[in-house]
């Protein structure tokens, strides 16, 4: 290994009072190397972000550095004034964002925005500038750079975008190239793209590369070293090979045993069952009035969608964003009215009924949602949460009350937090009371969106058993949307796919695993980060 | 002093008057401007004994029935064409179409004749004592003939742009700005008007009306231009004169409607009760700032057959309340009407209610803007309303009105609104009106103005004066009973 | 709640303004039993200046009547007009926006033509017209005020009903089976209080303002005395008499600076995007 | 671009004839009509000639035939006539409307001019003395009335110092030409549109000053930081732009509203505009002078608002997207 280019040694950054801890990072040390891509990884909120904000010099006004050092290139950075930074930043040190829709400003042209770092720094005529800023639209590989360099933000894709970051992060060559989670707001195609896309850059150009990311397969696929994180302290580094391979620390170890393996274990078929769902011929068109001497636009979110669940077992329904894979999941519901199509419970046709026949039907079919911070009401106590749906149907609300501590227990929460308030719960434990919701009217199917999503690996993998083990005991029979291939082959027995409003292809999840037929499944599973190299 | 020629005077006038066309719009401020665009066949004397006007001279037969006017040779229209006798034939015409005081001041004309150029000769039914007082500008002023002669009135072009035969000419009206007029070079009293050119300046606000004229951007403030609070110390500041003088012919005489079909108004106990509980004096002192006078009875003292031989009514609030007790009032309540002319009227409203409650009366005090309150009082719809009404000069024309039985209907704004009805009241005003000698006339007034000081039918006031404030450097504006309203005919500038 | 309090109270404006505010209710609600006279007794001669007489401490107007007590009494009406007003804004707006929010298409943009239709109108103009129309009174005013105000209420409930009703949360009441009002009232209206909360504390200082501006235009309720009443009062006079302006014009300005700074302190402690970070 | 005007505009007629038929009932609800406020004003009145006042206005005639030649004459752009002030009421507006716009125009330009630059001084230096300061002074303009400003700029500057006239709009009688007279103009115009301006002022300071610290956190910022770019520019072309964004949108709203919101500021100066004549026509019961003058202030906001929605458009490349 070479000289390292940064180095961090001690690094000790102090909260402000009233933050979740003192320190957001306490007596991290680790270097980046010329040509090398160090992958900082760890949950959400165990100081990432914060030691990339260090090396620029961008930490908010209230956050303060309080010990330690950062060389570069044997400057130490922390001493450096306001007119120095401006002058390493994007020229020595560039950084690319989490957000692709936010991190770029809406009321500027790309070109401009691109153009204005070599501006930033006084570098060549405005007319090099505009040409150099099509080479590098074209280096990232962005289609149509001419127009790309006229566009505003929100007219191109998000993948797009990120490419248009990276384009700004690279223009003037720097030395290092800091990314924080760069890829998690990108669906998986998108997200394969950008990291060969940076892979390569980095070869090319022999940055040193600081990556944030929290998800393992990524690093799999990127990492050159890996720099473990936990509550602001590193608990383990080393070699990709061997962090990953041979992880030391418990903590390590045990973030890798939550990662889903993409092997699906076997699994009994339940096709003889009764159905317990049955979907038939659903479509459905959003059209989005644009004014009266304009056609309207059209979004085809779903297209001839049938399928069936059969009772006791869980359809996955994977697809890469806006495939219309939430759309079903809302018309099955009937949130939202389908053009077209049957949703059968049982013998009861849902999209026949209306007002309070169709509320009285609705306990039969519930939802866990994707999001555990929006998805529960900030203002309600979390018992009331829980029982309001059985209040509804007509429990009264001291039995509902008592339901509702049952459930909390059943979901593996203390009952007395029936008397708290959602913001009281980490994320983990804010989905299992949205679990407990689900459950609370006894329904025969749940349709769960995302429901693991949003959360932590090793949070998620808690919930994915406790789901498991619930339909299990309940006799439940379940959709699962997901657009993570490894959570779907660990938890469904069948799986569809989706594409652009339709089911391209529905089989047995260990059939399909082996055996994709459909061009489009074999994409996306090519897609799945940390495919090649299995890790733990 | 010798007049001096040239020079231009800017007056305020308030509020912007709706139109200048003096036979179809009488309101105060039109009166103010068109009353020296257009003129009337006479003119009256502070003293309002009539002047000639247009009519150079005139003659009563003895029998007191037929009055003849001899017009003024020579005068002119702003337009150049000749004033005649047939001008004032159709100004007769027009105005009882359109001027509701003058056809009511010409119901005792049987008929009017024109036997040349420039005769008029009146005809009356019966002597009618007050008849000579009817030929201010204000109350009969006369139109081109050929201007309106088989037009619409009220869409006539020259509404907008009056032609008269007064000494100053209709210029230009920028509304909401000032309205300018300007010397009428051809007018028929050889050297007047000595002024060039007269700007009446549109200011809504009270107080932006007292600093124009502190600053010097306006000259004259003519009667009511500046809230009352502040005429002493505007008339302190320096350059600044002051005078009373111009109301006579006017003479307004402030009351309050009593409306005597309310149950517990009815009762004359109550009615004395409310004149001995208001302070006039604090009012005249405090809210009129020392100007006007205490009226006694329903004719001020400004104008003819006035009596002082009457019942008063000093501020005594233990007899106010002992009345009230006599006549077994109880606190019912009681809705009063101010007037929504301004601050003045405002904090008066406010004093008399407090008066009114200190001797234990339940006053709740409605307010609406002047549209509002006007309809109010004519549809009889109010307990007390605030009113104040010119007087012409003659109890016939001002005062009669405001008492007798068949002045009575619902839907007018004056005349008998408070429903007071009493035959021997209506024969003395007949009388008064009709009788042949001012001593005759004089008897049956005296007799009437009695009557009504004890049974306080609306209860009287104040006898109000609107000093008119001007630069000093302004000479001779007010030389005649009406003031203002034709004064820029003498007024000059002393430079 | 707790944490509300403590942010509300950790910024300086929002303290400063609620001082203000208690005093002025505590004004308001006690100060006619120190002052049982009624304000618009003439108790001594006319134009009495501040600080010369112990009876009349800050003076005497125009009639002679005390200042202090008319301030006192008027503070009752300008917060009442202020609070009633901004009251009847919020019971017309809010169920309007939220309809409209809520039930979005046809029914939204027939409401929001409605209320663009009373936006369009200069609304000191349309409130003019409305009182001279019912006749000044403490209720036609409080109505006509409330009637120009609420169109922005509307507007804002709805937008922030237009983006919680996609939460999942709401998704999850229907879900379960509740009904369209139990929804907006329970799960919807609560969450979108906040910035409610904040504008009406702004719109109640409007209205006071607007009062005392109909009150200047001689449209305030002559039954009851109020600040706007008396700075309009004494206009006319203000070169003889300061004190009758502006005693009652600090008076205004104090009660809208101390209910702007609550509406800061506000937006500051209901905003959780704000109060976390430093400024 | 044109088929949203065409929309905008047929949207606008529909919203001013519902203003149209709204007010015309609303006006005839007030108590008292023009015929008793002129028979007020003549100091004699009886019931003929109420009458005929009545039916010279065409009051006689049943209220929705009133209403339906009124709409009649609006549809071939006839304002009516005002019988009070015996002209067509396009004609008395157009005589005021100069003078509105130039006054509303000015406070507009000052409240945003003034507004947005202490809103970006108060937020680039947020937390110092100069924030504090700037935000009080905001808030004193805002909170004091605007009527009782007036009073005391006039006592100010026309009273004792004598350096701006205190009334209309410009010196009567003057005859000045030219400059001479875009002067006098000028002088007769900075105390009311300062009085209007520094109200409205005061929103727009909060308001950008809020919008500015709001922006200075998004993403964006910190990539332009990250780029290396000067304070200065980050804060003019990235912070400023995008925090301007919501201003515009309250700007337009109150630029249309300012057409008919003068009525306190045009009283006390003497300003011969159109917030004046409607408190007039009000007080008159000019039924068809009132109606005239909201019928143009509500197109004023309308077109005001159009205009504000293609200066969004300008401003923000995202708007034209989405429609
Ligand atoms: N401006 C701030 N003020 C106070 N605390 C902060 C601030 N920003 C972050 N923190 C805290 O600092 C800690 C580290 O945050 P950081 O953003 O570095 O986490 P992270 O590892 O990037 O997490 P994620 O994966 O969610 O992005 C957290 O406890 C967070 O709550
Ligand atoms: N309410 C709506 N109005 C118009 N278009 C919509 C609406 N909701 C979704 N769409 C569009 O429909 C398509 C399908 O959206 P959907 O949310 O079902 O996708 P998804 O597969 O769930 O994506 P993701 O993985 O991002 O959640 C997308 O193109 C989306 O933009
Ligand atoms: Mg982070
Ligand atoms: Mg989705």
């Amino acid at each position: 290994m070479g000289d390292p280019v940064v180095s961090i040694k001690n690094l000790r950054i102090a909260l402000p009072k009233g933050a979740e801890r003192t320190h957001a990072v306490d007596g991290v040390s680790f270097d980046l190397t010329a040509g090398k891509i160090v992958c900082v990884v760890g949950e959400s909120g165990s100081g990432k972000s914060m030691c990339a904000h260090a090396l620029l010099g961008l930490l908010p006004d209230t956050v303060k550095v309080e010990s330690g050092e950062i060389a570069f290139e044997g400057r130490d950075l922390l001493s450096v004034d306001q007119d120095g930074w401006r002058d390493l930043r994007g020229r020595r040190i560039a950084m690319v964002f989490q957000e692709p829709m936010t991190a770029l400003n809406p009321l500027m042209r790309i070109g401009e925005q691109l153009m204005e770092v070599f501006e930033a720094h006084d570098l060549l005529s405005p007319k090099e500038r505009r040409a150099k800023a099509l080479a590098l639209v074209r280096e990232v590989g962005l289609p149509d750079p001419e127009r790309i360099i006229r566009a505003y933000p929100h007219q191109l894709s998000g993948g797009q975008r990120q490419r248009a970051m990276i384009a700004m992060a690279l223009a003037l060559e720097p030395a290092v190239l800091v990314a924080d989670e760069p890829t998690t707001a990108l669906d998986v195609t998108t997200q394969a793209q950008i990291l060969k896309l940076i892979r390569n850059l980095q070869a090319s150009h022999n940055m040193a590369v600081m990556f944030i990311t929290h998800d393992f397969g990524v690093v799999a696929d990127i990492a050159d070293q890996v720099v473990v994180l936990r509550h602001g302290k590193v608990v383990e580094e080393g070699t990709s090979e061997a962090v990953l391979g041979r992880p030391q620390h418990d903590y390590t170890k045990a973030l890798l045993a939550a990662v889903p393996s993409f092997d699906p274990p076997p699994r009994r078929s339940r096709e003889d069952a009764p159905r317990a769902l049955e979907v038939v011929g659903l479509d459905k068109t959003y059209v989005t009035p644009t004014g009266w001497f304009r056609p309207n636009r059209e979004t085809r979110a779903a297209h001839a969608v049938n399928f069936a669940i059969h009772q006791g077992e869980t359809l996955g329904l994977v697809g890469e964003s806006g495939s219309g894979k939430s759309s079903v999941a809302r018309l099955v519901m009937r949130l939202i009215e389908a053009d077209r199509g049957t949703v059968r419970i049982g013998d009861v046709d849902l999209t026949a009924l209306d007002g309070r026949a169709l509320r009285t039907q609705r306990h039969r079919i519930q939802m866990i949602f994707q999001d555990p911070f929006a998805s529960l009401n900030p203002r309600r106590k979390v018992g009331r949460i829980i029982a309001d749906g059985m209040v509804a149907r007509g429990t009264p609300l001291e039995a509902a009350l008592k339901r509702a501590q049952e459930l909390l227990g059943l979901v593996g929460l203390d009952a007395g937090a029936i008397g708290r308030y959602p913001h009281e719960f980490s994320g983990g434990q804010r989905q299992r009371i949205g679990i407990a919701r689900a459950l609370a009217l006894d329904p025969e199917i749940i349709v769960a969106d995302e429901a693991v999503s949003a959360l932590d690996v090793s949070v998620q993998a808690q919930v994915l058993r406790l789901l498991e083990d619930l339909k299990a005991r309940l006799g439940l029979s379940m959709l699962f949307i997901t657009h993570d291939l490894r959570v779907a082959a660990q938890i469904c027995d069948r799986i569809a796919v989706m594409q652009k409003g339709e089911i391209v292809e529905l089989k047995p999840t260990a059939a399909l695993f082996a055996d994709p037929e459909h061009a489009y499944t074999r994409e996306l599973l090519a897609a799945v980060p940390g495919r090649k190299q299995e890790v733990a | 002093e010798e007049p001096k020629t040239g020079g231009v005077v800017n007056a305020v006038i308030q509020p912007e008057p709706p139109g200048l066309m003096l036979a179809m719009v009488q309101n105060g401020p039109t009166q103010m401007v068109s009353g020296n665009i257009f003129e009337g066949l006479l003119r009256y004397s502070p003293k309002l004994e009539p002047l000639p006007g247009l009519a150079e001279s005139w003659t009563i037969s003895p029998d007191a029935k037929v009055y003849t006017f001899k017009l003024k040779k020579g005068v002119t229209w702003h337009d150049g064409k000749p004033f005649t006798s047939a001008d004032v034939l159709f100004s007769i015409e027009m105005l009882k179409q359109t001027h509701a005081r003058a056809r009511n001041n010409l119901v005792m004309v049987e008929k009017v004749e024109a036997p040349d150029d420039l005769t008029v000769v009146f005809t009356l039914k019966e002597p009618f004592g007050p008849f000579i007082g009817i030929f201010e500008v204000g109350s009969m002023p006369m139109v081109p003939k050929h201007l309106y002669e088989g037009t619409d009135y009220k869409t006539n072009p020259n509404n907008n742009a009056p032609v008269g035969t007064g000494p100053f000419m209709f210029k230009e009206w920028q509304k909401g700005s000032f309205i300018r007029m300007v010397k009428n070079p051809n007018y028929h009293e050889k050297g007047k008007p000595y002024l060039d050119e007269v700007y009446w300046q549109i200011i809504p606000d009270a107080a932006a009306r007292a600093v124009a004229f502190e600053t010097g951007k306006v000259d004259v403030l003519p009667g009511g231009s500046i809230e009352n609070f502040d005429v002493p110390r505007v008339s302190k500041l320096p350059g600044a004169c002051v005078t009373g003088a111009g109301w006579e012919f006017f003479s307004p005489l402030s009351w309050m409607w009593l409306n005597n079909r309310n149950p517990i108004l009815a009762n004359k106990k109550v009615r004395q009760a409310i004149m001995y509980a208001i302070d006039r004096d604090f009012a005249k002192d405090v809210i009129w700032n020392g100007l006007g006078k205490v009226a006694t009875g329903p004719s001020a003292s400004t104008i003819k057959f006035y009596s002082d031989d009457v019942p008063k009514y000093p501020y005594d609030p233990a007899k106010a309340k002992a009345l009230l007790k006599e006549a077994g009032y109880k606190g019912e309540k009681i809705r009063m009407l101010p007037l929504a002319y301004g601050e003045t009227w405002q904090r008066w409203g406010e004093a008399v209610k407090q008066n009114l409650q200190d001797v234990g009366m339940t006053i709740e005090t409605i307010a609406t803007d002047v549209p509002g309150g006007n309809q109010k009082i004519m549809e009889w719809d109010y307990d007390i309303a605030f009113t104040y009404l010119y007087q012409y000069g003659d109890p016939a024309l001002g005062v009669s009105r405001n008492y007798i039985t068949s002045a009575i209907a619902k839907g007018q704004l004056f005349n008998n609104v408070e429903g007071y009805s009493n035959p021997e009241v209506d024969k003395l005003f007949a009388e008064g009106a009709t009788a042949p000698t001012d001593a005759k006339r004089k008897e049956a007034y005296d007799k009437v103005q009695k009557i009504l000081a004890e049974d306080v039918p609306v209860a009287w006031l104040l006898e109000l004066q609107f000093p008119t404030i001007t630069k000093c450097k302004v000479k001779s504006l007010i030389t005649t009973g009406i003031g203002v309203n034709d004064g820029f005919r003498d007024a000059w500038l002393d430079k | 709640m707790r944490q509300f309090w403590r942010t509300m109270l950790r910024s300086p404006s929002g303290i400063i303004g609620l001082i203000i505010l208690v005093l002025a209710i505590v004004i308001a609600v006690a100060g006619p039993f120190y002052f049982p006279n009624s304000p618009w007794r003439m108790v001594q001669r006319p134009f009495v200046p501040p600080f010369t007489l112990a009876k009349v401490p800050l003076g005497t107007d125009a009639l002679g009547r005390d200042v202090l007590a008319g301030l006192i009494f008027g503070a009752r009406v300008s917060l009442l007009v202020g609070l009633v007003s901004t009251l009847v804004a919020l019971v017309v707006g809010v169920p309007l926006g939220a309809i409209a929010g809520y039930f979005g298409g046809r029914v939204d943009d027939a409401l929001m033509r409605f209320t663009e239709f009373f936006q369009t109108i200069p609304s000191f103009a349309l409130a003019i017209v409305l009182v001279a129309i019912l006749q000044p009174s403490i209720y036609s005013i409080v109505a006509a005020i409330g009637l120009v105000s609420w169109p922005p209420v509307a507007r804002l409930v709805r937008g922030e009903v237009l983006s919680l009703r996609t939460r999942e949360y709401v998704q999850a009441a229907v879900v379960t089976g509740q009904s369209n009002a139990w929804i907006i009232w329970r799960e919807i209206l609560p969450n979108a209080l906040s910035p409610v909360i904040v504008l009406a504390s702004l719109m109640v200082a409007t209205a006071i303002l607007l009062e005392s501006s109909l009150s200047f235009l001689g449209l305030g309720d002559p039954n009851l005395i109020s600040w706007g009443y008396m700075v309009g009062a004494g206009r006319t006079v203000i070169r003889q008499a300061w004190w009758i302006t502006v005693f009652p014009g600090v008076a205004i300005l104090l009660s809208v600076l101390g209910l702007n700074l609550i509406g800061e302190g506000l937006n500051d402690a209901l905003n959780p995007r704000l109060s976390r970070e430093g400024r | 671009m044109l088929s949203f005007i065409a929309q905008r505009v047929v949207k606008g007629v529909i919203v001013l004839l519902a203003i149209i038929v709204l007010n015309f009932f609303l006006i005839r609800l007030a108590p008292g009509d023009p015929a008793v406020v002129m028979a007020g004003e003549a100091g004699a009145s009886d019931q003929i000639f109420v009458a005929q006042l009545r039916e010279k206005f065409g009051l006689d005639r049943p209220l929705p035939e009133q209403l339906l030649i009124y709409v009649k004459g609006i549809a071939s752009l006839d304002l009516g006539f005002s019988f009070r002030q015996q002209a067509p009421v396009a004609k008395l507006i157009a005589e005021r409307l100069p003078a509105t716009l130039l006054l509303t125009l000015t406070a507009f330009a000052i409240s945003l001019g003034l507004g947005i630059l202490f809103g970006v001084l108060a937020a680039r230096f947020a937390g110092t003395f100069l924030d504090t300061a700037i935000t009080v002074l905001a808030l004193i303009f805002y909170a004091t009335p605007l009527f009782w400003i007036a009073l005391i700029a006039i006592l100010l500057f026309s009273v004792w110092a004598d350096w701006l006239p205190s009334f209309g709009y410009e010196t009567v009688g003057a005859g000045y030409t030219g400059l001479r007279h875009a002067l006098d103009v000028g002088a007769h115009l900075v105390m009311p549109a300062a009085t209007l301006g520094l109200f409205f002022m005061a929103t727009y300071t909060r308001m950008t000053r809020a919008s500015m610290l709001e922006v200075k956190r998004l993403d964006f910022v910190k990539t332009a930081r990250a780029k290396g770019l000067r304070d200065g520019i980050i804060l003019r072309r990235h912070v400023l732009r995008n925090a301007l964004l919501p201003v515009v949108t309250l700007a337009g709203v109150h630029a249309g509203t300012l057409v008919g919101g003068a009525v306190l500021t045009e009283t006390v100066f003497a300003w011969p505009g159109i917030g004046r004549l409607m408190y007039d026509a009000l007080i008159q019961r000019d039924y068809n002078l009132l109606l005239g003058v909201f019928v143009v202030s509500s197109a004023m906001v309308l077109i005001f608002n159009l205009v504000t929605d293609l200066v969004y458009r300008l401003v923000d490349p995202r708007i034209e997207y989405a429609s």
